[in-house]
Parts: C-alpha cells; sequence; structure tokens
C-alpha cells in the first residue's frame, strides 16, 4: 500500500482518535460506544506500518504523535489522591514501618542511644553541656526553660501560638524533607540529620536537669515529642532506604536500585511528614500552655507516646490492600 | 547514531521517541518558576504582614506549601507542566512516557535539595550535563524524565504533480529523503532546492524528460512515492 | 451469588427434547464431571461455564492456591480441550505468551514456535505481575483471537477462553491492568475459601491417598468436545429475551453512571456482557428464555470490574459489590 | 570513514533540542575535549597565576577573556567525530595552535562578547570565511535564528558563574579557618579587602567551572550552527543525496574533503535574495542586541549575585541547625511580630486564630465518630446511609396506584384476554395482585425487586394467597419471558379465582388464611 492510499484509509480514524484523546486530556468522559484501547492499538499498528515502509517523516512524525498522546491517556494513573492518602494512613503507613521493622529499630537506636549517651555525659559531667551544645544554645536554652520566666507562668496569646503553628511545621516538616534528600549521599546526610538531633536532644534534656529546670522543660517536649522525634526517625529510615540502595544494589544496578528504594521511601516519607504535622498543633497549642499541672502534662504526654506505637504496629492489621502505591 | 530523544516501547510494541530536554531550557523552566515563586511568596508576606503573629503562622504554612508544593501540586494536576515548563514548552514524565505520579512527582522535587548539593544546584547541574537523558539526581531516583511537549508540526502538503517512478531502485532512507525534501520545498530557497536535486546522480533521473527541472522530477518522484 | 431457588420454580420445559435441553444436559453432565475435582467452588465453577459458554474471558481475583489450575485442567478435561498455564512473572516476555519464529538450522527456513496462547483454555495467573508490555500481549490475543507473529496472523482454535487471576494482596511489584482493559474481561469472578463440609471432602480426597491434582483430574471424563462448545454457544445466542429485559440491563448500566459514587459507570459493552452472560446463564440452568432473576444474578461479576468508586466512598471502605448490590435493588426491575 | 556513518542524527529540531544534541555530543567526546581545554589553558593560567601571585582574579581573568581562542580545539574535535574521525591528542595539539591565531584580533576583541559566540565559530574555524563573506553568511544563518542561542550563552555563564561559586565555597568548607562565613567572605570579595587565599580559590573555582562547561558549551553551539543549516539549507538531505550519487558513480567518491566541501559549497544559496534588505536590519538589531547582551553577560559573569544569595539563605535554614533551635528563633519571631504589625491587624489575627483553633477541634470531633465508625464496620454503615437516601417515596414506577387500575379487574381482564390481548390481560391481573399486596397485605416490594423475589417475600409473609400468587406469578412468568401462552384454562382459572383472594376486605383476607385453593 502507498502512502497516499494508506491515508486516505485510516485519515478519519486518526481524526477521530485526536479527538477522543482532546476530550480525554479536558477529563471529559468519551462517548460510551467508543473503544478507546481498540483505537489506541490500531494507531500504534498504523506507526509501525508507516515506520517500517518508510512513510514520509511528517507522517510518521503525526503519528508518533497521535500514539504518544492515546499512550498518556490509556496508561493514566486514575485512582483518586485523596482516598490513597487515608487509606496509607489508616492502613498502608503502619503496615510499611512493621514491613520495615528492622529498619525503624535500627534507626530508633540511632536516635535514642547517643541520645542516651550524651544525656549520661552531661548528667555526670555539666560542663560537657556548653561542648556539646555550644555556649549560645545552651544560654538561650536556660533562658527558655527557666521556671521564672515570664512565658513559663503565663499562657502564651493564641495568635503567637499560630504563630508558632506555622513556623513547627515548616521547619519540622523542612528537616524531615531534607534528612530524606540526605539519603541521596550514600546514607550519611540522613544519618548525620538524625545523630545531630539525636546528640541536641540528649544534650538539652541533660543540661535542664542539672539546672534544675527539667519540669518546665519535659512538660513542653513530652507530649509533641511523640510524634515529632518518631517523624524523624521515620523520615531517616527513608533516606537511608534510598543510601542503602546505593551501597549494596543487591542484584540490581544501582540506577535501578535507587529507583526502587526511593519508591518505598517516599512513601515512608510520606508517613513522616504525616506525623510531623501531627506534632505541630500540638507543640504550639497544647504544649505551650505553661499553667497546666506537670502531672497532667506527663500524663498526656504518655498517652501520646502510647498512641504513637499503638497506631504504628497495630493499625491496619485488618483489611485488604494498602492503597499507597 | 547521537540523537537526543530517548525511544521508549511501549506495550504495544511500538517505539515512542521521548525528545529529553536538556540544562537549557530546563534551567530557563526554573528560572522562571523561582520568579513566580519569590513574587507568590512576596505578595503572601505582604498580605499576611498585616495579620500579625497569626499572619506569620499562617506565611510560615503557606510559605512551606508553596516552597515544597509548588512543583508538585503543578506536575500532577497540570499535566506535568510548571508555569515555567509551560513556558519552555517542557513537562515532565516516567521514563517510560506514562504521566507522572504524586509519588514521582514528590521524589524529584524534595530531591532538588540533593541536586542543590554542595551549593547552587552543582551536584543538579553535573548530573543532567552528564547524563544520557539529562536527569537530575531527583530524576534518576523518580524515574521521570523532561520532555518537550510535541507541538503541532503539521505535515507539509507537497506540490503536486504526475506522479513518476524514479528510474533507480531507492532505499528507505532515499525515499524518505525525497519526500521530506518535497515536504519542506516551501522552507527552502528555490536554488538550494535546485541546487540539492542536481547532486543527485544522472542514472536516478528518466533520460527522455530532460526539458523538465530535476527538482520538478524529483517532485514527481515524491508524488510517486506517496502513492498519489 | 449462588443457585437460586430459581430452579425449583422454573416452569417446566416442554416433553420434547428441545436443543436447549440437549444442551443443558450436556453442559450439566460437563460441570458434574468438574465438581469432581473442584470441590466447594461452585460459584467458580458456574461462572467458568457461563463464561465458556458465552465466549467470552473470566478475570479471576482471590487469594493464591484455591485451586484455579485444578479448574482450568478440569474443564478443559471435560470438554477435550487444550489447555496451557502461564505464571506471569516480572520478567515475561511477550513472546512467552503468543510464541516466536526462529531460524531451524536443518532445513534452514524460519518455523514459528507457537506460545501458549495457541489453546482452548488458557490460565494466565497473576496477570498483574508482568510488565504491561506482556499484558497488552495477551490482551490482544484475547481481543482478536489470533496471534501476529512475524508478520503472519495465526488464528487461534476455538472455543478460546482465558482465565486470568489477580494478585490483590500484593501491591508492591504489580502493575495494575489499564482501566479501560479491564473491559475485555466478560466476567469477574471471586474466588473465596471453600466452606466447612466442602474442605472436609477435600481433606477426605487428599488424604485418602491421592495426591495432588492428578487424580482430581483423572476421574474426570471427556463428555463433551470442543465442537460441543461451539455448538452450545452458538444454541446460547438464540435463548429468547423479552424486550422489556433489554431496557432492564440498559437500565442497570446506565444506573451505575448515574450514581452517586461512582466515579466511572460501566460502558455499553457491559450491557452486551449483561445479556450474553444472562443467556447463558440460562443454558446453564435449563431454561429457554431469560428472566429478570437472571439478569440480577449475572449483573454483579458482569459489572464489578467495571465500574469504579469515587474518592469518598473508597475511603469509606464501601466495595464496589455493595454499590452493584444498592443498584439492583433500587433500579426498577421489569414486572407486569 | 563512511558518510553512512555520521555519529548524529540530523533533523530540523527547534532550537532548544539542537543545543540538548550538542550536549549529547559533548558528553560522548568530553574526556578529550577537556583534556584539550586543560592543556590549552592550563600553562597559560599557571604562568599567570606564578607572574601575579597577588592577583589570581586578574590570571582569570585573562583565560576567560580568551575562551575563543581555546575553545576552537574543541570545536575541531567535535567536527571530526560528526564522521566518526578521532584525532590523536598530537593532531589536536597541532591544528590546535594553528587554528589559534585565524582572526585572531577580532575574535578576542569586539567579537568575544557576541552572544552567539559559538554558534558563529563554525563559520569562521570550519567554513574558512573572513571579511564581507563572513558577514553575510551569518546574517543568513541567524535570519529567522531562534533565541535559543542567545538563552544558552547566558544560561551556560550563569551555571558556569554559579559553579565557579559552588566550587569554591566547596573549597572552602574543608579549609580549618576560624571564619568560614561566606557571607562575610563575600563581602571581603566585592569590596575588595579579602585575604588572596579567597581570590586564588575563586580563580580555581572559576577555572574548574569554565573547563568543566566549555565543551557543553561549544557543543552546544555547533549543534545549533548544524541544526540552522538543517533547517535553512536541508544539510541532513544534502548527506543523504550524496551518499546515493556515490553509490551510483562508478568512480570512487572522495571522503577525505567531504566536511569542508559540504559546508562551504552552498551559502549562496540560502535564502531568495528578497530577503535581503530585511537581513540588513536583522543584522543590525543583532548587533545592537549583542552589545546589550554583552553588558548584561559582563555584569553576570562578575561575582555579585544577590539574588542567588537569599535562596541560599531560605535553604540552608535547618541542614546545620536542626529544629531543637526553634525556641530562640521563637524569640526572634516574636520580637518581630510586636514591631511589625499593626495593632488593627493583631487584634484581627488573634480572631481567626481562635476561630482557627475552634475549626480545628470541631474538624476532630466531628470525624471521630466517623473514624470509629470506619474502623468499626466501615462498608456497611455508609452504605446503608446512601440506600436510605435513595429509597424513594413512590413505590413503583409501573401503574399500580390502586387508583389507575380499573374497578373490575377480574372482567376487565377476561375482556382483554377475549380480544386476544393475552399479554395485557395476563398482565393486568399480576399488578392489581402486586397493588393489592402493597396496599392491603403491607408487602415491602423494593423497586428493584423482580416477579421471583415478590413471590418470596409474599410467601414468606405467610399469606394464605401465596399459593394461587405463585401460581399466577409462574403463568405470568411464562408469558412475558418465555412468551409461552397459558391456556384458556389456566388463565379462566387464575381470574376466577383472583377475587377468592384478593377482592375481600383486608380483615377479610385475615379472616381467610389457612384457606386454600
Amino acid at each position: 500500500m502507498r502512502q497516499q492510499e494508506f491515508e486516505n484509509l485510516y485519515q478519519a480514524k486518526w481524526l477521530a482518535f485526536k479527538e477522543q484523546c482532546e476530550l480525554l486530556e479536558k477529563r471529559e468522559p468519551l462517548s460510551s460506544e467508543i473503544d478507546f484501547s481498540a483505537n489506541y492499538r490500531e494507531v500504534c499498528h498504523n506507526l509501525a506500518l508507516a515506520q517500517q515502509r518508510g512513510f514520509s517523516p511528517g507522517l510518521v512524525a503525526s503519528l508518533e504523535k497521535l500514539a504518544a498522546r492515546g499512550h498518556q491517556q490509556l496508561y493514566k494513573n486514575r485512582q483518586s489522591i485523596f482516598g490513597r492518602i487515608i487509606r496509607f494512613i489508616t492502613q498502608g503507613f503502619p503496615r510499611l514501618i512493621r514491613q520495615n521493622a528492622s529498619l525503624f529499630w535500627l534507626c530508633t537506636a540511632i536516635c535514642y542511644l547517643p541520645a542516651f549517651i550524651v544525656f549520661l555525659i552531661i548528667w555526670a559531667d555539666p560542663d560537657m553541656a556548653y561542648s556539646f551544645l555550644g555556649t549560645d544554645t545552651a544560654s538561650n536554652l536556660e533562658s527558655m526553660y527557666n521556671p521564672s520566666h515570664e512565658r513559663i507562668t503565663e499562657n502564651r496569646d493564641i495568635d503567637s501560638d499560630f504563630q508558632m503553628f506555622g513556623f513547627y511545621l515548616w521547619n519540622n516538616i523542612s528537616v524531615d524533607l531534607r534528612t530524606f534528600a540526605g539519603g541521596m549521599v550514600a546514607g550519611i546526610g540522613s544519618l548525620f540529620i538524625l545523630l545531630l538531633n539525636a546528640v541536641l536532644l540528649g544534650a538539652a534534656s541533660g543540661h535542664m536537669l542539672n539546672m534544675g529546670y527539667e519540669d518546665t522543660f519535659f512538660t513542653f517536649v513530652i507530649a509533641h515529642g511523640a510524634p515529632e522525634l518518631t517523624g524523624m526517625v521515620v523520615s531517616a529510615m527513608a533516606g537511608l532506604k534510598i543510601g542503602w540502595g546505593m551501597i549494596a544494589p543487591g542484584n540490581y544496578s544501582r540506577k535501578d536500585a535507587l529507583l526502587i528504594r526511593s519508591k518505598e521511601g517516599v512513601r515512608l516519607l510520606f508517613g513522616a511528614v504525616f506525623l510531623t504535622a501531627l506534632a505541630a498543633p500540638i507543640e504550639a497549642f497544647w504544649s505551650s500552655i505553661g499553667t497546666i499541672e506537670p502531672n497532667v502534662k506527663y500524663t498526656v504526654g504518655a498517652i501520646c507516646w502510647v498512641l504513637v506505637f499503638a497506631y504504628l504496629f497495630l493499625a491496619g492489621r485488618k483489611g485488604v490492600q494498602d492503597g499507597s502505591e | 547514531m547521537l540523537d537526543n530523544t530517548s525511544k521508549v516501547e511501549t506495550p504495544e510494541g511500538i517505539e515512542l521517541p521521548l525528545e529529553v530536554a536538556g540544562v537549557v531550557p530546563r534551567s530557563m523552566a526554573y528560572f522562571i518558576d523561582f520568579l513566580i515563586f519569590l513574587t507568590i511568596a512576596y505578595i503572601l508576606a505582604l498580605v499576611m504582614g498585616f495579620l500579625g503573629s497569626f499572619g506569620e503562622g499562617l506565611f510560615l504554612i503557606l510559605y512551606f506549601i508553596i516552597f515544597w508544593l509548588y512543583p508538585v501540586i503543578f506536575e500532577v494536576f497540570r499535566n506535568g507542566q510548571t508555569p515555567g515548563k509551560k513556558a519552555m514548552g517542557l513537562k515532565v514524565v516516567h521514563q517510560d512516557g506514562t504521566p507522572i505520579s504524586l509519588n514521582a512527582s514528590f521524589v524529584r522535587n524534595i530531591l532538588l535539595v540533593a541536586d542543590f548539593l554542595p551549593f547552587f544546584y552543582t551536584a543538579g547541574f553535573i548530573s543532567m550535563l552528564f547524563n544520557k537523558d539529562f536527569k537530575r539526581l531527583g530524576d534518576l531516583a523518580a524515574g521521570t524524565v523532561v520532555v518537550y511537549t510535541e507541538k503541532e508540526n503539521k505535515e507539509d502538503p507537497i506540490p503536486q504533480l504526475k506522479p513518476k517512478a524514479p528510474a533507480l531502485p531507492l532505499s528507505l532512507d532515499e525515499q524518505r529523503s525525497i519526500l521530506s525534501l518535497a515536504e519542506r520545498h516551501q522552507q527552502l530557497s528555490e536554488a538550494r532546492q535546485q541546487e540539492l536535486s542536481a547532486l543527485l546522480p544522472e542514472q536516478l533521473f528518466p533520460a527522455k524528460e530532460e526539458n523538465q527541472s530535476r527538482l520538478k522530477q524529483l517532485h514527481a518522484f515524491a508524488n510517486w512515492l506517496r502513492g498519489h | 451469588m449462588n443457585e437460586s431457588n430459581d430452579q425449583e420454580i422454573s416452569p417446566a420445559t416442554e416433553p420434547k427434547p428441545s436443543p436447549f435441553q440437549v444442551c443443558h444436559n450436556k453442559i450439566q453432565a460437563i460441570r458434574s464431571q468438574i465438581k469432581k475435582a473442584v470441590i466447594g467452588q461452585d460459584n467458580v465453577v458456574d461462572l467458568a461455564l457461563v463464561s465458556l459458554l458465552a465466549s467470552g474471558h473470566l478475570l479471576i481475583e482471590g487469594v493464591p492456591g484455591l485451586g484455579k489450575t485444578l479448574l482450568v485442567k478440569s474443564i478443559a478435561k471435560a470438554i477435550s480441550g487444550d489447555f496451557a498455564r502461564i505464571q506471569f512473572t516480572p520478567d515475561l516476555m511477550p513472546s512467552d505468551v503468543t510464541g516466536h519464529a526462529f531460524f531451524d538450522q536443518n532445513d534452514s527456513s524460519f518455523k514459528i514456535r507457537k506460545g501458549p496462547a495457541f489453546t482452548n483454555l488458557l490460565l494466565a495467573d497473576e496477570i498483574n505481575r508482568a510488565p504491561a508490555k506482556t499484558q497488552a500481549s495477551l490482551l490482544e490475543v484475547m481481543q482478536e483471537q489470533q496471534i501476529t507473529i512475524e508478520g503472519t496472523p495465526h488464528i487461534i482454535d476455538k472455543p478460546f477462553m482465558v482465565l486470568a487471576t489477580q494478585n490483590p494482596l500484593e501491591q508492591e511489584g504489580t502493575y495494575a491492568l489499564p482501566e479501560a482493559e479491564l473491559d475485555r474481561f466478560l466476567l469477574n469472578a471471586t474466588i473465596e475459601y471453600p466452606d466447612a463440609s466442602s474442605e472436609e471432602a477435600i481433606v477426605k480426597m487428599i488424604t485418602e491417598g491421592h495426591v495432588g491434582d492428578s487424580f482430581a483430574t483423572e476421574q474426570i471424563e471427556a463428555v463433551a468436545s470442543t465442537k460441543d462448545i461451539l455448538a452450545m454457544q452458538k444454541v446460547a445466542t438464540k435463548i429468547s429475551v423479552d424486550d422489556s429485559l433489554y431496557s432492564y440491563a440498559v437500565r442497570l448500566v446506565q444506573a451505575s453512571r448515574q450514581w452517586p459514587g461512582i466515579r466511572a459507570g460501566a460502558g455499553p459493552r457491559a450491557t452486551i456482557a449483561l445479556i450474553r452472560c444472562a443467556k447463558a446463564l440460562v443454558l446453564l440452568r435449563g431454561g429457554n428464555f431469560v428472566t429478570p432473576d437472571d439478569i440480577k444474578q449475572i449483573a454483579t461479576p458482569v459489572l464489578r470490574h467495571r465500574i469504579s468508586l469515587s474518592a469518598e466512598l473508597e475511603i469509606e471502605g464501601v466495595k464496589v459489590t455493595n454499590v452493584i448490590h444498592d443498584i439492583l435493588e433500587q433500579v426498577e426491575a421489569p414486572r407486569g | 570513514m563512511d558518510l553512512s556513518k555520521i555519529s548524529i542524527k540530523l533533523r530540523p529540531r527547534n532550537g532548544y533540542a539542537a543545543i540538548d544534541l550538542g550536549t549529547r555530543m559533548a558528553q560522548k567526546n568530553w574526556k578529550s575535549m577537556f583534556l584539550s581545554a586543560v592543556i590549552f589553558t592550563l600553562p597559560l593560567f599557571a604562568l599567570l597565576i606564578f607572574l601575579m601571585p597577588n592577583h589570581p582574579i586578574w590570571a582569570i581573568f585573562v583565560v576567560w577573556w580568551l575562551k575563543p581562542l581555546w575553545e576552537r580545539p574543541l570545536l575541531l574535535i567535535l567536527s571530526q567525530d560528526v564522521f566518526h574521525q578521532r584525532p590523536t591528542l598530537k593532531e589536536i595539539i597541532l591544528h590546535g595552535f594553528k587554528l589559534l591565531f585565524k582572526q585572531l584580533i577580532p575574535s578576542i576583541t569586539w567579537r568575544r562578547f557576541s552572544p552567539t559566540r559559538s554558534f558563529d565559530a563554525p563559520v569562521m574555524q570550519l567554513e574558512n570565511l573572513s571579511g564581507s563573506e563572513r558577514r553575510e553568511r551569518l546574517t543568513a544563518l541567524h535570519s529567522r535564528s531562534p533565541s535559543s542561542i542567545s538563552g544558552m550563552t547566558i544560561m551556560m555563564h550563569l551555571i558556569e558563574s554559579l559553579m565557579a561559586f559552588a566550587i569554591m565555597l566547596f573549597i572552602l568548607q574543608f579549609l580549618p579557618t576560624d571564619d568560614i562565613e561566606w557571607k562575610i567572605f563575600l563581602e571581603n570579595l566585592v569590596t575588595n579587602s579579602g585575604l588572596h587565599l579567597y581570590y586564588l580559590l575563586f580563580a580555581i573555582g572559576w577555572y574548574l567551572a569554565m573547563v568543566l562547561m566549555a565543551p557543553f558549551y561549544v557543543a552546544g553551539g555547533f549543534s545549533s550552527y548544524l541544526n540552522q543549516r538543517s533547517i535553512r539549507e536541508a544539510w541532513d538531505l544534502e548527506l543523504v543525496f550524496r551518499q546515493l550519487a556515490a553509490k551510483h558513480k562508478s568512480r570512487s567518491f572522495d571522503y577525505k574533503n567531504i566536511i569542508v566541501s559540504i559546508l562551504v559549497c552552498s551559502f549562496i544559496f540560502i535564502t531568495p535574495k528578497t530577503y535581503s534588505a530585511d537581513e540588513q536590519e536583522i543584522d543590525l538589531y543583532a548587533e545592537q542586541k549583542s552589545r546589550v547582551k554583552a553588558q548584561i553577560e559582563n555584569i553576570q559573569s562578575g561575582p555579585d549575585y544577590k539574588r542567588t544569595e537569599t535562596t541560599t539563605e531560605l535553604r540552608r535554614i535547618n541542614p546545620l541547625e536542626p529544629n531543637s533551635d526553634e525556641d530562640e528563633s521563637e524569640e526572634a519571631d516574636e520580637s518581630k511580630s510586636s514591631s511589625s504589625s499593626s495593632l488593627i491587624g493583631k487584634e484581627f489575627g488573634r480572631v481567626l486564630s481562635w476561630l482557627f483553633l475552634i475549626a480545628l477541634i470541631v474538624f476532630i470531633l466531628f470525624k471521630i465518630p466517623a473514624m470509629i465508625e470506619y474502623f468499626q464496620s466501615g462498608a456497611r454503615s455508609k452504605n446503608e446511609k446512601l440506600s436510605n437516601k435513595k429509597k424513594p417515596e413512590q413505590l413503583f414506577g409501573l401503574d399500580l396506584k390502586l387508583e389507575n387500575l380499573p374497578d373490575d379487574i377480574v372482567q376487565e381482564s377476561k375482556i382483554l384476554w377475549q380480544q386476544s390481548q393475552h399479554r395485557e390481560a395476563l398482565g393486568l391481573l399480576y399488578r392489581a395482585s402486586l397493588s393489592k399486596l402493597i396496599h392491603q397485605f403491607d408487602c415491602e416490594f423494593e423497586d428493584g425487586f423482580t416477579e421471583l423475589e415478590c413471590l418470596i417475600i409474599v410467601q414468606q409473609n405467610q399469606l394464605s394467597l401465596s399459593p394461587y400468587f405463585s401460581e399466577l406469578t409462574q403463568a405470568w412468568r411464562l408469558l412475558a419471558y418465555g412468551h409461552k401462552l397459558p391456556s384458556e384454562q389456566t388463565f379462566l382459572t387464575l381470574a376466577d379465582h383472583w377475587s377468592n383472594n384478593f377482592v375481600p376486605e383486608t380483615s377479610e383476607s385475615n379472616k381467610q388464611r389457612g384457606v386454600d385453593e
């Protein structure tokens, strides 16, 4: 068949298919008699023929373009994002954590062990606090959590609470995202940020204890610490996932390993972001209230920890599917 | 042969060319996006400035959203195109040519931070310059490429002449070139077309019709090849 | 969906054996042969037979290891047809499905090595684990009923039926079938764990010294031929359908498009499928006309894979089956 | 060498795609191009550093200025590679030195800041044109040329300078200086009061960035040039045609000078002559443009980059100062807020904050039951809600309302039967039965119930008339769907018994329970 004949034969179909693509691109439904995938397949056949028979470059190019448009429409992911997010949070994420339980515990250890060691060191030798924290941070902390500080004894204005809410959200989630991105440097970046935070946490707690400000400090930290620290640990997990993909790609090429790992990693990261976002309102609106009895705050804090871990280890045990893919 | 397209084989067994875009148009697109981002952030800051601490909090949240999610939102909901990419005629797709998913868009944009390392996107630039598909680190991890959106390149009509068969058998490539010459007859100067046809060997043209110019004869061949 | 009391109440057929009656007897014979081996999965067996009679393809969803291979083997044996099984894996190539041409050194010519798709019954296990390319090759075979190797089309012997299984549990490393392609399957069956008594029977059968599938299929007799099946497929199309039922089927499918909570409803092919399947179901049950009950019964497997829910319902965990149930309850059935 | 082995895929592309093809070419030849760039520049750079150790900036500036010269060997490598010729290093150096002196003065003076420098280079270097010929040729090539070429020059310069800074800062991070705050350093750099070390680092950074980027810049220009020729002169077709001619010529084709011959032979024919007037203008315009661009370029390659500075600040907030420091910024933020906002705004903000908090709490409270429900039963609950909503008040779409039925149903149906409207006759009986069942016997039929399902309901309700109704249903189903007429006798029996079962009032029918047919 010559090109002209070929064109005459199929031109109408191509035009129709193009219109179908246009409709789909505008997210409008196709009229129901149309068999889009069959039409698409036909265009593919036509393209293959045109290429093989050496029809003019103009024709081949326009068919290529047509096939590409059809390809985009046929293989579009039509799952709704909102539904997937909710299902991921209620089921997928806790499951993911359980699937990666050993990595989770490893990261938890990487976070809390150094923190504890630093805490002990500073507890034993209060002066070490200044070398861990630096003089500026240390004195900052001191003034922040001094029980006689007016902000501890008075409640903060609601609007500054809100301001801090914005700040926590922005800052903490950004840290999560960076921790994840740090995984690209063979995981070292993630580890580094996690360790840095761990040391700061340990040092700050040790220092506060030494100063005798423990109540003001721990009442502030305990409740939101549960989701926030866990979120940090999880984001480090996500970073290590891709870092590990680069170090030990296994049977895959490094490139493929990176791809596969980062797919898992980003799902962990979504979870981490969720946890951190959860922490922000608690930190801004609850932790900042200075007038509540420490006992109440400790109780609430403990409940938060229990809830977070219960969520991670119990949620989504039933149910069929994990919609996070 | 070197080409700036990467071929993707679709499930249907055809090869779709993805014309991947390199560092220059992409940097320009990023630059435009960056300006838009700055403008939005500036306007937000102005508006929120009136609302005191609440405004600052809100600003930080919104800033957070546009800082991290500006490209993601556009890429997922606007067919793989941020405004900058749209201006430059680019879009992001998966490396198998399918439209970008939320997860992939998230990965590639979060990892902009990694591309930034150590400073000023050096890692990203180097990765883009040396990768075959001009991928930055984020693209490598997300399995995405930035491609040119195909422009409407309509088939140009060829001059209508009485079809005539060439006197020599022609390979596919040669046939295609003759067709292409006819398709481009409006873009090329007459003299140049004459000159090109003069390059062709004598044997190609049937001897008796010397009165017709070679170019005319070539167009007639093209008509024949097309099957008019 | 199980057998209703349709059979008890349905009117006695005419005394002389009509072609419908003959077919019914034959298909029942096939059915009872299959049931010798496949225990406790009557629902899936029936759907497979319906799909065979309606010359369509069946999509099976369910946990692995519930005797899908056995089912296909049994059907194949009962109708004396061929059977092939392909386990879809991430590295499966299209030519592993369709076959390929190779160069024969002996007489230096190209020969065709036909792939497993050249068969009567094809079990495509876990199709969503293969890359899109391989899936597409299978779907093409299903649609065209022919395979093109090196430019030469080869017609597949009829009857040809694909039973494809999807793996719902495993999400990692699966390639979802494009929505538009799911339409290729006439019916969607879910395979479930057998009930206690059936399980008992299975255990008995296995522990009485007959290990594995081989025994189960050995005792099946070939009670029909592939030609019979083709004839029965023809007869099935002749089952009469009252006009009111066409409009009922259309109403159902249209309802699926306008129903609140459904993002994408079924297309017109679903209507055709409904009628075709209802006819086949009637033949299987032994009647000679379609009633609304037949359509109602077959509606869930016909519609399930052609409908997708909106985000809200997905979040709430509503299943497609529930929504179809609602539709069936509320779309007017033809009466009087 | 074989013409069919041209190493790049030629076809008319858009301007940026052509540059991308150049990037691919540079990738392929990067090693040799990089090496030759180093060979030609490093001695000069080292010498200059050695001569003026206190002014490393000047050394790098000279190298930068002489770019057009040392980019020539790179172009040579590329142009050879197009036909799979790989010159040895020795050849490159030999040819390169010859090339250096070609049109030396214009290249490093007024042509230095042309934004299309790498695009123009092949005209001079490969086509060997100079003077007015060169100008004419360029005018032709530039006419209707895409803006992408100058865009590339600007972008590549930007990238080069960003990289220069990045490399310098990167090195600085590893230097054990007590004050490595790079902002302070930048100030020093700008105000000329910094240490020579910084200048040296900057020069090294710039140098590295330059030799790294040069191959890409040269290749981008070269491939844009090839592309422009493909568009304007169908150079891609020419190759195929020449090949075809060579195939059919008895004598062997002279491949040796192929590049030169192809490149040079045809420039007169590029455009129809009528365009020339316009092109003069274009040329003038282009020159003007180039001057402006050169100025921009000049500024841009300088060290002062305010904009990028701000971004870096934004992005560097926390990898090094993690979130435990929030308290510090908290204070900072507070002090800022008190000074910056008006009183009204603050009040308004406070109100909004409360609203937000309340909304959050209400939302959570509102969602808790839904969540619990979800975890408990999930599917059904919503589903039931849905079906309740949808359940219509009117019963059937069919004509079942009592008042729409004829008064004497039995009589009416018999008349219909006699008129041979059998279906209608039986249908009337059946519909009337349904209607009675609904209105008098309180049977609940869903819209979607089929006859069989209605029958089941009747049987479940244990109504006395269920055997009769079963018979009626069967007869009706046979007729309606099986198109099988019941015998007249059957119909008459059904019709006669109808009133027995349905006509008595509800109370009577209750009494009649148990009465069998």
